[in-house]
């Protein structure tokens, strides 16, 4: 393993998780193999490996400007790295994810900076695309709605909602996407905690756990403190660089 | 996960005239579309296209605003050419397409725009289904909202402009075929200048040289249809630049896409 | 198969291989430029029914030819980049699009200022010409969309996008413009495609294409180098370049100033 | 040769105003390439090395900011490091 790169720029801290049993221990979902991010010239990040098993919470850290979401956005598959490859796991089955785009999909739910919800369908109708188009249940949109403190909203055109209740409308396809067990194993969440109040953000790091108890996995950035315990959270920290 | 939530401030706070005033049915996308949660290719094109027309619909600028142009530039061309009929009927098939290429890039704009604004679009390419499914439903729901608007009022346009009355069925037929390649191909533009600010002036540097052909063969057809003559291999030939940009341009919108959001 | 490439894949590498490349180019154009237009001018004789006009066509055709051989030669590099994720063809890919663009436009200027003593118009809506013109415009939309991106890499898989949709349309363009062009008006003889061109005529044609495409070759070249240290800016080696050249044009500037404050070290020596 | 004298050769046979035009718009614009071409990649190489100046700048400023703060600069744990090896070969066991 080359690590003498990796070494100057990522400060792994890594701490077993011990809640899982055994066999989800050591599944892993989601892995990178020396990627490299140049935006505009510079250099944010270089030969970074990293392997993200069932059960992780993992916090990508670092100041403005470090690449947090260059990375998510890299292990989504959404931006093409400058160089490495991002693998995902079927059934142990290690794959590229842009070789079968389609099921990596199935296994993946990312919410970036936007919520991705238009002004002009009501929150309920939002949720119940968000969900189609991504081949999820839309039998409980009403209760997922719930969930995230928007009942009572279904009808409103999501122009006359606030942008936290954007988010929440957003956020609220995690309720529906975690009680499936195969699919939508791999979370990837930029910000997610962004316009949330406090008893929201209790609620979504419940939520966190549970998934990563039933075997998936949370990647996500954020600048609050989590109150995830210790041995629960992954960390890696991202350091600024200047070229 | 149970009720562990409890309800708080929000509930409070809801406007209860917003419930009110929003007439709108709940779901009028489809409760469930699917039950057995593997969307069809079919499904997945359908969901877009009804998700992209209702919105189109509840935002009628975007329908009319396209269509107002069209009529008033075709307007604008006796005001300053002049009365003529003789002459205006020479150049009506000019005036209406080249009409119909502007209002078609003044609305291609919102084709992608709205969607990278809020996010939606890289929910869209994270999607299970393949960009060509969703891009190729987006490009049809397109020319339905503008398309077939201006095929629409064409006619009225043309009797203003005193065309030849025997090539009305030429203006139709092409502009039946000629005007989903404009979608088509102003998608490329679009896709690729949608991660750009100040997209709107390159769109058009980059989509009207790839219009040249179905303006000169749509109008030679109408010239043609006018002195009584077949049209058909004109038509056939705008056909052909259909069906080659049906294939070719959602893999290029596709392509496109990738690159503006990255 | 391509073993004998993998070097060249290499940004550093390929930056000095170019730069070794380019004087000689440069002066095999000059050479050829100067004999075949020297020749142009002086010794081939004058068209029988254009006269000296004809003289022309030297640049004309040559710039004409090239300028869509340049557009072909950039959409096959952006294939390459894009299938294969060839970073190089991007950057020479980019290092193209100007000087088509400049030549396509130097077809235009001196297709104008031929055809103003031969149709007796600066313009006509011939159809070499108005595809040519077309041209023009692909390539300026390509350079604009290049210019638009912040991130190098970005704006080269964009405007690699764009020119493999306008090579596909150029055929078709051209075609339909031709089309357009016999049915809009009697066809306009051109002169131009006649297959009796003599040798004396001939020959100084060829050499002139043969030194337009060298020059062609070395200012890609030029170009190609530029592009590369750009995208490559924040490798070691670049920015060592950087940091020298900057240092001895400072001490160009410092030795023809005689120095004062800039650099003591200097001065004192 | 073609011509007789050099006044003929300029005149070209009363096209000279087209041809030279031509020749004299061709040679501007190539020499307008070269010279651009050039000074592009001049600029190139000072937008590089300002960057670095820059850089060097700012890597400077964050350090001072450290030490106002006490803080050291983030060493580098290699034992840290050498952990999370560790943990990720035993977690692909």
């Amino acid at each position: 393993m080359s690590y003498d790169l990796t070494i100057n720029i990522i400060k792994l801290t890594l701490t077993v998780v011990i809640i899982l049993p055994v066999a989800q221990l050591t599944t892993p979902l989601l892995s990178a193999n020396n990627l490299t991010c140049i935006r505009e010239e510079r250099i944010l990040f270089e030969q970074l490996n990293l392997q993200i098993n069932a059960g992780d919470i993992v916090q990508i850290e670092g100041p403005n400007g470090a690449g947090k979401t260059s990375l998510l956005r890299i292990l989504a598959g959404l931006s093409e790295p400058y160089d490495g490859q991002v693998y995902f796991y079927d059934n142990q089955h290690k794959q590229a994810i842009h070789d079968d785009g389609e099921l990596f999909h199935q296994k993946l739910v990312y919410l970036g900076h936007l919520p991705g919800v238009k002004g002009e369908m009501s929150a309920a109708e939002n949720l119940t695309f968000n969900l189609a188009l991504h081949g999820l249940n839309t039998n409980s949109v009403d209760a997922n709605l719930n969930e995230v403190n928007l009942l009572g909203f279904e009808d409103s055109l999501a122009s006359h909602l606030s942008a936290g209740q954007h988010r929440r409308i957003a956020l609220a396809r995690l309720f529906a996407a975690q009680t499936l067990a195969e699919k939508a194993k791999i979370w990837i969440l930029d910000e997610p905690f962004t316009a949330i109040d406090k008893q929201g953000v209790a609620n979504l790091e419940h939520l966190f756990l549970q998934h990563a108890q039933q075997g998936g996995c949370v990647i996500l950035t954020t600048h609050q403190d989590l109150t995830i315990a210790k041995d629960n959270l992954k960390k890696i920290t991202l350091a600024y660089r200047f070229y | 996960m149970t009720q562990a939530s409890p309800r708080s401030i929000d509930k409070k706070t809801i406007d209860k005239k917003t419930i009110e005033k929003s007439t709108l049915k709940q779901n009028a996308l489809p409760p469930s579309i699917n039950h057995n949660n593997k969307l069809s290719y079919r499904g997945a094109f359908n969901l877009v296209v009804k998700r992209d027309l209702t919105i189109a619909l509840r935002h009628k600028d975007d329908i009319l605003n396209p269509l107002l142009f069209f009529i008033i530039v075709v307007t604008l061309f006796p005001l300053g050419i002049g009365p003529e009929a003789s002459t205006l009927s020479r150049i009506a098939p000019g005036i209406i397409w080249v009409a119909a290429l502007l209002a078609t890039l003044l609305s291609l704009d919102r084709l992608f725009k709205a969607d990278h604004g809020d996010g939606s679009l890289e929910q869209m390419l994270l999607s299970p289904h393949p960009v060509f499914v969703l891009v190729l439903a987006k490009i049809v729901a397109h020319w339905l909202i503008t398309g077939l608007p201006l095929l629409i009022v064409a006619p009225l346009l043309a009797v203003l402009l005193h065309l030849n009355e025997q090539s009305y069925g030429a203006l139709m037929l092409t502009l039946l075929l000629g005007t989903p390649v404009l979608s088509l191909l102003g998608a490329i533009g679009v896709a690729l200048t949608v991660g750009i600010k100040k997209g709107g002036v390159l769109l058009s540097l980059l989509v009207l040289p790839l219009y040249i052909p179905v303006l000169i063969f749509a109008t030679s057809a109408i010239d043609t249809a006018a002195l009584g003559l077949p049209y058909g291999g004109q038509l056939a030939i705008i056909a052909a630049l259909f069906f080659g940009s049906l294939t070719l341009a959602p893999f290029a919108v596709g392509a496109a896409l990738k690159v503006s959001t990255n | 198969m391509f073993k004998w490439l993998h070097p060249y894949a290499n940004p550093e590498v390929s930056y000095n291989f170019c730069g070794k490349l380019q004087p000689w180019l440069f002066r095999i154009s000059t050479i050829f430029l100067v004999i075949g237009l020297v020749w142009a001018l002086l010794f081939a004789p004058a068209d029988y029914q254009q006269g000296d006009s004809f003289r022309i066509f030297y640049i004309h055709v040559p710039a004409a030819i090239l300028a869509m051989g340049i557009y072909f030669a950039m959409a096959s590099a952006a294939l390459a980049s894009l299938v294969w994720q060839f970073k190089l063809a991007d950057a020479s890919a980019a290092a193209m699009a100007p000087i088509g663009a400049v030549f396509t436009a130097i077809a235009l200027i001196t297709g104008a200022a031929w055809g103003k003593p031969m149709w007796g118009t600066w313009w006509i809506w011939d159809a070499r010409l108005t595809s040519e013109l077309i041209l023009l415009f692909l390539y300026l939309g390509v350079i604009a969309l290049h210019n638009a991106f912040e991130d190098k890499n970005l704006a080269g898989k964009a405007a690699g996008i764009l020119s493999l949709v306008g090579v596909i349309n150029l055929p078709i363009i051209h075609y339909s413009v031709e089309w357009w062009n016999t049915l809009h008006q009697g066809a306009t003889v051109s002169k131009l495609g006649a297959p009796s061109m003599s040798a004396v005529m001939y020959w100084p044609f060829l050499i002139c294409l043969l030194g337009f495409s060298f020059l062609i070759a070395a200012l890609v070249c030029l170009r190609f180098r530029t592009e590369v240290l750009a995208r490559n800016s924040m490798r070691p080696w670049v920015r060592e370049l950087a940091i020298n050249s900057l240092r001895s044009e400072q001490q160009i500037s410092c030795n023809s100033q005689q120095c004062h404050s800039n650099n003591p070290n200097q001065g004192t020596k | 040769m073609q011509f007789h004298s050099f006044a003929e050769f300029i005149n070209m046979g009363g096209y000279a105003f087209y041809v030279w035009l031509s020749y004299g718009v061709s040679a501007a614009l190539i020499v307008y390439l070269l010279l651009s071409s050039i000074s592009h990649n001049k600029t190139v190489l000072q937008q590089i090395a300002m960057r670095q100046k820059r850089e060097q700048k700012l890597r400077q400023a964050a350090e001072i900011n450290m030490k106002k703060q006490g803080l050291t600069e983030p060493e580098i744990n290699d034992e840290i490091i050498t952990a999370a090896v560790q943990q990720s070969t035993k977690d692909n066991t």
